[in-house]
């Protein structure tokens, strides 16, 4: 691959968009807002130029460059970036959202160079997070993202809570991250191997695969530590709480991008080394699941404020991701990966939305709206179309990679996917459709009279989050192309059929009665 | 009978361990402080009975070394107590007490 | 014009007549697309385009019908989503049913748009109407000429999105919003079971491809094994969603909230006939072997065909009977719909036992026809009477409203099931399958037909004759030509459909083999089947005259509900099923939803996250008050520091 | 006898004596500018020990004084913190009142203390070079004798340093007597033979005790928060980074240079030492609402972090351990010495030092607001600034020694919950300065140019360490490298 064709261009630009940031003086408001936006743009730019570039159904890395960064002793640290099926699609929504998100922060009057900064210091954290193949380089660009979010929930964030919202996302994410990190520095010290590099453990561990009792207590630390990250059930109250505090931009990021890195992580290094350990743990996860698919979607439909009920239904649509990773299926994997580049889409488009609505009514509790539908018939449109796709609702990327998940993971979990289908048609419908009928339907309240709707630059951001989703949903063989081949590396030790012939369907026609869904 | 080696680390040990209790149970901060002094003279005491029944000088040449610097302590720290006593009129441990938790 | 231009290139390509289906489906939705984004404010525009938009999809459908005719075709597949071991893409399927469904759909389409222009005329929001509209007919075409399970679904839900988007056409009214929440929830819960029921399909059979299906299913009848029964009732319950059969019906007397062009074509003619059509669509489910789970053993005997006929002759028996006392002649429609709808199903379900369910889709297209009618009658009632929706503030349209009173009479004649109209044949052939398959569900499909004679006769009887009960029936006029036109259209097909030799046409697509019973159309039933012939006329002549000697005298307010009493009220009231939902349901999930939410509040939150950081807390105090500042206390510590160091080093 | 390798010592000495005087002539208004002269000259003795002209290794006063990587290594250490030093001081000099130029040279003193300590290859140099650390810091401490605080602080640290030492100076009574010699190459020799004799042991423990109360580690760790909070800014600064890095380097060269294997046999008391150290630390610092005591209790725990290093050498005979306490000390520097010197610049404009005074300082001044959230971020461990790899690091080498005993999982997960808890006490800092409560005054506070230099270089040097920390290793390894070998390669097994 030419030099020019690698990912660091996609990583550098937020950069150096920040330390342009830096050297304007702060008071030049509309000068800052102009660079952001310029720098996300490029950065968007650059990120659909290499995903157009991607060769799908191609296995193996592309786009790869590597600058060795540390060595110490035994331990080889290199900045080793790369793309192949499961971080191309994130990249690529990386840089959409990120954009999306400079773009809606036309609101914010306070200390305008400081929140642009961290924007920009955010996406590129997370584009450095799915960029990376070494595992130290991977935690360092995650962490990178992780002051800036305290910062900017606790300076202009909402409500009265929002100094105890930031430490419990910081505290809680920062507790899953460095598990996952002792979990990793664990697995590189049991494989013996020299580098924390993915494709060196990978071609370490194919020759001498780790021996199971040590999978059995590495594994567990690097799952529930990026599980963590996601908001696996018992340790996912610090996430609506976190995105009803923050701002528009930082809920997007965070619900939409951040929230992805911990189940790449999992699908990049935890299934794929330690296949004893993910066959072994992986049903645990599944049943946890269930908490976000249930309880999490229950909470959701007793919430008052628009950005708790958005926080908490991500939750549920996170334990659709699980259920995909758990059913150890090619179909299912690629069903994951869509469902992230998704639901990226998704809540950066309903947070955005939320986002606007409050500056136009300075409220979020949605009893006491109703009918603004007439006065803003755009944006009514985009959040039906928003919370429709919530709901799963086919022409949507969600439908296609919900439908993925449920088709891959029926045969090992049945069960599961009888509660997933219920949670993410049915009790999804209630709680989205609720807040359509309190916001946009019924009669109009005085006291919105006056409230406007979205103007030409402000509807770009809906526009191109919009877009994408109706893309990847009218046509989602886009997507699954490019991710199977690293989606049949994932779960390669778990295909039934031999890894070395050619990767057969895993569900050709199953020979006499499959086993019976449901005993 | 003639004192070997044992009997006088055994008188510095017990030196050394009087010095602590004075320091660790006196009120006044100047018998603190000769306390201090005391346990500094005990460790002399054992290095020297250690130079002379191993007959290698080095043992008395680093007493000396101590004692320069207990001196420079003693100097420094006594005139620390003034200055203290000449604020706060008091050389009592208990009055001591502002920095705490 | 660039849609005529589009139908000019599909032919010349000439290369495969049947991707003329594509074309069909795409034009309603690049219409909609164009209107929404390039016309919103031009209304005569938007308006021009959508319907010709229909009218050309009919020309085509048309061209196809008489080309095609029944010969089953494929036009190329689109691979949706091409992940390995799932073969989920987007073909067209063009046989007997689907040809003759694309014209049912485009055909009302087209009218109830032409009817629209007229009836909409003083809405605000007029193109957004249409572009909804032309949606719609998009997602109906998609369920029509699907040719695989995960298509079907997709446009299911669609179908379920656009019924949404136009039952709430009205989002200032709050009983319109409630309508369309309600409507799509309902659905949902019906696509929840078609989800479940695709997924055992496919895991068992391996394929979703329709056609490859039924080849396996042929080849192989107990290929589903046990699971046959569960996925035939699982897949039927998408279609009880869609076509409101109890218990899931309570969403269509609500959709009534809509417009009424609305009610026609969607909950009259082509949404709610979906589900049937799709029973039909996979009927080789019903005739494999049936077979039941161990967990449902106590079903080993029945078969899901059975328990559908059921379902149907119930939801049939029980609409026609709360029609009896409804007012609002909205809701006597929408009841009517429910309750032919009723039968319809359950034609499908006796069908399974003869292996012909084409009665049920042969009263589909004929119901289409007039219950379109009557709704657009109604329509042009209501728009004549000032938006008075309640028949005992009517009266004595008939010389007011000629042309609307007669086409409306030609409806419900139809409906009723007289001899020269098309109605009469489709239900005497869904009588004669009753009466070979199952004598009991011949008593209830007799006694619908009375029922269903008794109300609309009541309706014609309270609101054509007798004098005009409320000042808006009393100076009402006929509306005006692009509303009445469409009614005497739609009159042509209630009448001639009879001549016309669809029954044969049906049943010859799903026994090829069995001799279509020819011979002249006008008196078959007669000579056929007579027992079931005269039952249904004679149901039919009684529950006229039993209208008439209540209803003749043109009464102020209706004589039988003080006769009936608490069931007039329980009738009225739709025997609270209503209320029992709103009782139970839906306090249930707010229950549960309260409970997550204290768990995840209190428990999770609470106990958990702050309980650890109060304890930390608390030892960080605690721990702290070892620095007592005191010199005594930090040399003893240290003393005794080192002691333990000691010990703890030369253990 | 080759003189050569003390220049830098007697050049530092020198230096220090030239202020006394020269504070004769100049005029009390020019004390500032004494001040910078000093700084100057320190940086050029900088140049001198980093640059070509660095001493060559050898060892002088028969194998007492040894110059090699390792001591290269913490000379130039010392060097960039007395220099960071004299620069606070010169900003903190209206706090001082009288005597500003004793304060410069009592610095520079303290710092040739500890140059002799980085060359320490013999128990006599090792307590000469301590006490004179120790006892410079004594006035250093209650060098504002006004206020109480200050002089309480000193008091304290007089009682219990000289405690500490007599403790110390008794070891190496007893390790003198046994061993016969105080030379660190002979000791390792006689390591194995001694290894069964108590009062050996003993006499090695109590050294240990005295170089732990330097390094603030538990149970020794009383004194630290008090005095932190007492002494003034500059002075804590140097305490925290001179005498803290002072011990680490003896202990380093005693305990894993000379005498693997009495480390190795300690192994257990090392793990509970550290795990002590960092729940401490971390623990008490939670409810603290004083800015420099907090400072206090997480430069506990940090010592505790460093002992994971010398846990890692007890197991195995890899550098793995050492490594990563230069790397993490490295860094260590940068940070402390940031935030001390926006704590000495705020010292003239905020009252108390109450976090709670932090508040609006994002307004009042946005580079000591980028300066203090820089070093936070590193105390904290977070990337992109240099604590984040020391971590790391410290981490790798005692998992890498980690697999058959369960006591070091035990150690990483207290390591793990410690950097949890301090991120709660540290991100309280961020807190209060981006959004505390509303402060009374908003005046923007002026940054003098010395304060505004050192936090720049501070920030980078936390940036490239953070971000290309190559170099930085390359240098540890080489340090520790050049360690082992006196050792005279004593065969090392890892106590089990």
């Amino acid at each position: 691959m030419t030099a020019m064709d690698s990912l660091t261009p996609v990583l550098l630009t937020p950069v150096v968009t920040a330390v342009l940031l830096l050297l304007i003086p702060g008071n030049l408001r509309v000068v800052l807002r102009s660079v952001a936006i310029l720098g996300s743009a490029l950065t968007a730019w650059t990120a659909i130029g290499l995903f157009a570039r991607f060769q799908p159904g191609q296995v193996g890395l592309q786009f790869e460059s590597l600058v060795p960064w540390v060595t110490v002793g035994p331990l080889k640290l290199a900045y080793h970036v790369g793309a192949d099926g499961l971080n191309i699609g994130l990249i690529l929504v990386t840089g959409l959202v990120g954009l999306a998100a400079v773009l809606v922060s036309w609101n914010i009057e306070r200390h305008v160079k400081l929140f642009y900064v961290l924007l920009m210091l955010i996406i590129a954290g997370a584009m450095g997070a799915f960029a990376s193949l070494d595992l130290v380089l991977f935690y360092f660009f995650n962490e990178l993202a992780l002051v800036p979010t305290f910062i900017m929930i606790g300076v202009w964030g909402r409500g009265e809570d929002r100094n105890w919202a930031a430490f419990k996302i910081t505290l809680y994410l920062t507790l899953g991250a460095l598990t996952a990190l002792v979990g990793l520095v664990a697995l590189h010290g049991a494989a013996g191997a020299d580098s924390l590099d993915v494709t060196v453990l990978q071609r370490h561990l194919a020759a001498h695969p780790l021996p199971a009792a040590a999978q059995l207590w590495i594994f567990p630390l690097v799952v529930f530590g990026f599980a963590v990250l996601v908001g696996l059930f018992p340790f996912h109250s610090w996430a609506p709480i976190g995105y009803a505090a923050a701002p528009t931009a930082t809920a997007m990021m965070h619900a939409g991008i951040l929230k992805k890195a911990g189940l790449y992580a999992i699908l990049r290094v935890a299934v794929p080394l330690m296949p004893e350990g993910a066959s072994r743990w992986l049903p645990l996860v599944a049943v946890l699941a269930i908490g976000n698919l249930l309880h999490c979607a229950w909470v959701a439909l007793r919430q008052k404020d628009m950005n708790l009920l958005i926080g908490n239904s991500s939750l549920a649509h996170m334990g659709f991701a699980f259920l995909g990773i758990a059913s150890l299926t090619v179909i299912g994997v690629t069903g994951t990966v869509l469902l992230m580049v998704a639901h990226a889409l998704l809540a950066g488009l309903s947070f955005a939305l939320s986002g606007y609505l409050e500056t136009q009514t300075g409220t979020l509790d949605m009893t006491r709206m109703g009918g603004l539908l007439r006065r803003m018939p755009f944006y009514g449109t985009a959040l039906v179309m928003g919370f429709m796709a919530g709901c799963g609702l086919p022409g949507f990327a969600n439908f296609a990679g919900e439908a993925t998940i449920l088709f891959g993971s029926w045969k090992s979990l049945p069960w599961l996917v009888v509660i997933a289908a219920w949670s993410g048609l049915v009790i999804g419908a209630v709680a989205m459709l609720r807040a359509l009928r309190a916001v946009l339907q019924g009669p109009e309240r005085p006291e919105f009279a006056r409230v406007a709707d979205a103007g030409h630059w402000r509807r770009l951001p809906f526009v191109v989050l919009l877009a994408a989703m109706v893309l990847f949903g009218v046509a989602p063989g886009i997507l699954t192309s490019r991710i199977e081949p690293a989606a049949k590396v994932v779960v390669a030790a778990h295909l039934p059929s031999p890894p070395a012939a050619a990767a057969a369907p895993a569900s050709a026609q199953p020979a006499g009665t499959p086993a019976q869904p449901g005993h | 009978m003639i004192p070997g080696l044992h009997h006088y680390l055994i008188v510095s040990a017990l030196l050394f361990s009087l010095g602590l209790l004075g320091v660790v149970a006196r009120r006044n901060l100047f018998v603190v402080y000769m306390g201090l002094e005391l346990m500094l003279n005990a460790a002399n005491l054992a290095l020297v009975a250690f130079s002379r029944f191993h007959n290698n000088l080095n043992g008395q040449v680093m007493v000396f070394f101590i004692i320069t610097v207990a001196a420079a302590e003693v100097a420094v720290g006594l005139a620390l107590l003034v200055a203290l006593y000449r604020k706060r009129q008091t050389a009592h441990v208990e009055d001591l007490t502002t920095l705490k938790l | 014009m660039e849609h005529a231009a589009a139908a000019q290139h599909a032919v010349e390509s000439g290369s495969r007549l049947q991707d003329l289906a594509w074309a069909i489906l795409v034009l309603p939705l690049v219409m909609a697309f164009s209107t929404a984004v390039l016309t919103p404010r031009n209304r005569m525009l938007s308006a021009a385009l959508n319907t010709s938009g229909v009218v050309v999809s009919f020309l085509l459908s048309f061209t196809l019908f008489c080309v095609f005719g029944g010969q089953a075709v494929d036009a190329t597949p689109f691979h949706w989503l091409p992940v390995a071991g799932l073969d989920a893409n987007i073909g067209l399927h063009l046989d007997a049913l689907s040809t003759l469904m694309l014209l049912v759909v485009t055909g009302v389409a087209s009218l109830v748009m032409i009817y629209s222009t007229g009836y909409m005329h003083d809405d605000r929001s007029y193109s957004r109407f249409f572009s909804t509209l032309s949606l719609f007919v998009f997602s109906m075409l998609g369920i029509v000429l699907a040719d695989n399970l995960l298509m079907l679904f997709v446009f299911w839900e669609l179908v379920g999105v656009s019924s949404y988007l136009l039952i709430g056409f009205w989002y200032e009214k709050p009983s319109a919003g409630d309508a369309s929440k309600k409507a799509f929830l309902t659905n949902r819960i019906g696509d929840f079971g078609f989800m479940l029921g695709i997924l055992v399909v496919w895991s068992l059979a391996g394929t979703l491809d329709i056609a490859a299906l039924k080849d396996k299913l042929v080849a192989n009848p107990a290929l589903l094994g046990p699971w046959a029964g569960l996925a035939g009732l699982l897949i039927f319950m998408g279609a009880m969603g869609k076509s409101a059969q109890f218990p899931l019906h309570v969403w269509l007397p609500d959709a009534m909230e809509g417009p009424t062009p609305v009610s026609a074509l969607i909950h009259a003619a082509t949404m709610v006939a979906a589900g049937v059509y799709m029973l039909c669509r996979v009927f080789f489910l019903y005739t494999a072997a049936p077979g039941w789970p161990a967990a449902l053993g106590f079903l080993d005997g029945v078969s899901a065909a059975s328990i559908i006929t059921c379902i149907g002759g119930f939801t049939a028996l029980f609409a026609a009977v709360v029609a009896v006392q409804q007012d609002d002649i909205k809701r006597i429609l929408a009841y009517s719909t429910l309750s032919q709808l009723g039968l319809m199903v359950m034609a499908v379900g006796l069908g399974a036992r003869t292996g012909d369910p084409s009665a049920s889709m042969y009263h589909l297209v004929t119901h289409a026809g007039f219950k379109a009618m009557l709704f657009l009658g109604a329509g042009s009632v209501i728009h004549a009477c000032h938006h008075e929706q309640d028949i005992w503030k009517m009266g004595g349209l008939r010389t007011k409203m000629p042309r609307t009173f007669w086409t409306f009479l030609i409806g419900t004649a139809a409906l009723a099931g007289l001899p020269p109209l098309s109605g009469f044949y489709s239900k005497d052939e869904i009588l004669a399958v009753a009466l070979e398959a199952n004598p009991i569900f011949f008593g209830v499909g007799v006694l619908v037909t009375v029922l269903t004679t008794f109300y609309m006769s009541r309706l014609v009887l309270v609101a054509f004759f007798g004098r005009a009960r409320g000042e808006g029936a009393g100076h009402a006029h006929e509306s005006p030509a692009s509303m009445t036109v469409p009614l005497l259209v739609l009159a042509v097909p209630s009448v001639a459909i009879a001549w016309l030799p669809i029954g044969g046409f049906l049943s010859h697509h799903f026994q090829p083999g069995h001799a279509a019973h020819g011979g002249d159309i006008l008196f078959g039933p007669f000579n056929h089947n007579p027992i079931a012939a005269f039952f249904g006329l004679g149901a039919a002549i009684f529950g006229f005259s039993l209208a008439y000697s209540l209803y003749g005298k043109a009464p102020a307010s209706d004589p039988l509900s003080p006769r009936l009493g608490l069931l007039s009220q329980a009738m009225r009231n739709r025997f609270y099923i209503d209320e029992i939902y709103d009782g139970i349901v839906v306090p249930l999930h707010n229950l549960l939803s309260q409970v997550a939410d204290a768990i995840d509040r209190w428990l999770i939150a609470g106990l958990a996250v702050r309980g650890l950081a109060g304890a930390v807390e608390i030892a960080g105090r605690a721990l702290r008050l070892v620095q007592t500042g005191s010199i005594q206390t930090y040399a003893f510590l240290l003393t005794a520091g080192v002691l333990l160091i000691v010990l703890l080093a030369l253990k | 006898m080759n003189y050569s390798l003390i220049t830098l010592e007697f050049l530092a000495a020198l230096l220090g004596l030239a202020v006394l005087v020269a504070d004769l002539w100049v005029p009390s208004t020019a004390r500032r500018a004494l001040g910078l002269g000093l700084a100057a000259a320190l940086s050029c003795l900088l140049a001198l020990a980093v640059g070509s002209l660095a001493p060559q290794s050898g060892s002088a006063f028969s194998g007492m004084f040894v110059v090699d990587d390792l001591a290269r290594y913490f000379k130039g250490f010392f060097l960039f913190a007395g220099l960071a030093v004299v620069l606070m001081a010169v900003e903190f000099a209206p706090k001082f009142g009288a005597g500003l130029s004793e304060f410069f040279s009592l610095t520079v003193f303290a710092m040739v203390g500890m140059l002799c300590a980085a060359s320490a290859n013999d128990l006599a140099l090792l307590f000469v070079s301590l006490e004179l650390v120790t006892v410079t810091f004594y006035v250093l401490n209650s060098f504002q004798r006004t206020r109480l605080a200050s002089l309480e602080a000193g008091v304290k640290y007089l009682i219990l340093g000289g405690v500490s030492s007599a403790f110390m100076v008794f070891g190496i009574a007893l390790v003198f007597g046994m061993a016969n010699s105080t030379n660190f190459a002979v000791l390792a020799a006689k390591q194995k033979e001694l290894a069964g004799s108590a009062v050996f042991l003993v006499g090695l423990l109590l050294i240990l005790v005295g170089l732990g109360f330097k390094i603030a580690a538990v149970p020794l760790q009383m004194w630290a928060p008090d005095v932190y909070q007492g002494s003034p800014a500059p002075a804590t600064a140097f305490l925290a980074i001179g005498s803290k890095a002072a011990g680490f380097v003896l202990l380093i060269r005693l305990f894993i240079g000379a005498l693997p294997q009495v480390t190795a046999e300690w192994h257990r008391l090392f793990v509970v030492m550290s795990a002590a150290t960092i729940l401490y630390g971390s623990l008490c610092a939670i409810p603290q609402r004083n800015l420099k005591r907090l400072m206090g209790y997480s430069s506990i725990a940090n010592a505790g972090y460093l002992l994971l290093g010398l846990v890692a050498a007890s197991y195995t005979a890899t550098s793995a351990g050492p490594t990563a306490m230069l790397v993490y000390l490295g860094g260590y520097a940068f940070t402390v010495l940031a935030a001390f010197a926006v704590i000495s610049a705020l010292a003239n404009h905020v009252d108390g030092d109450d976090i709670s005074a932090l508040s609006g300082l994002g307004q009042r001044s946005p580079v000591l607001a980028a300066g203090l959230t820089a070093a936070i971020v590193s105390l904290a461990g977070i990337p992109p600034m240099a604590g984040f790899f020391g971590k790391v690091l410290l981490i790798q080498g005692v998992l890498a020694a980690a697999p058959g005993h369960p006591e070091l999982y035990a150690l990483i997960a207290v390591a793990v919950v410690g950097v949890v808890l301090s991120l709660y006490y540290y991100f309280g800092v961020i807190r209060a300065i981006y959004w505390g409560g509303q402060s009374a005054n908003l005046s923007t506070i002026p940054v003098a140019l010395p304060t505004r230099l050192l936090l720049g270089s501070c920030v980078v040097g936390m940036l490239v360490l953070g971000v290309f920390p190559q170099g930085l290793v390359k240098l540890a390894d080489q340090a520790v490298a050049g360690l082992s070998h006196p050792a005279a390669a004593a065969p090392v097994k890892a106590a089990h």
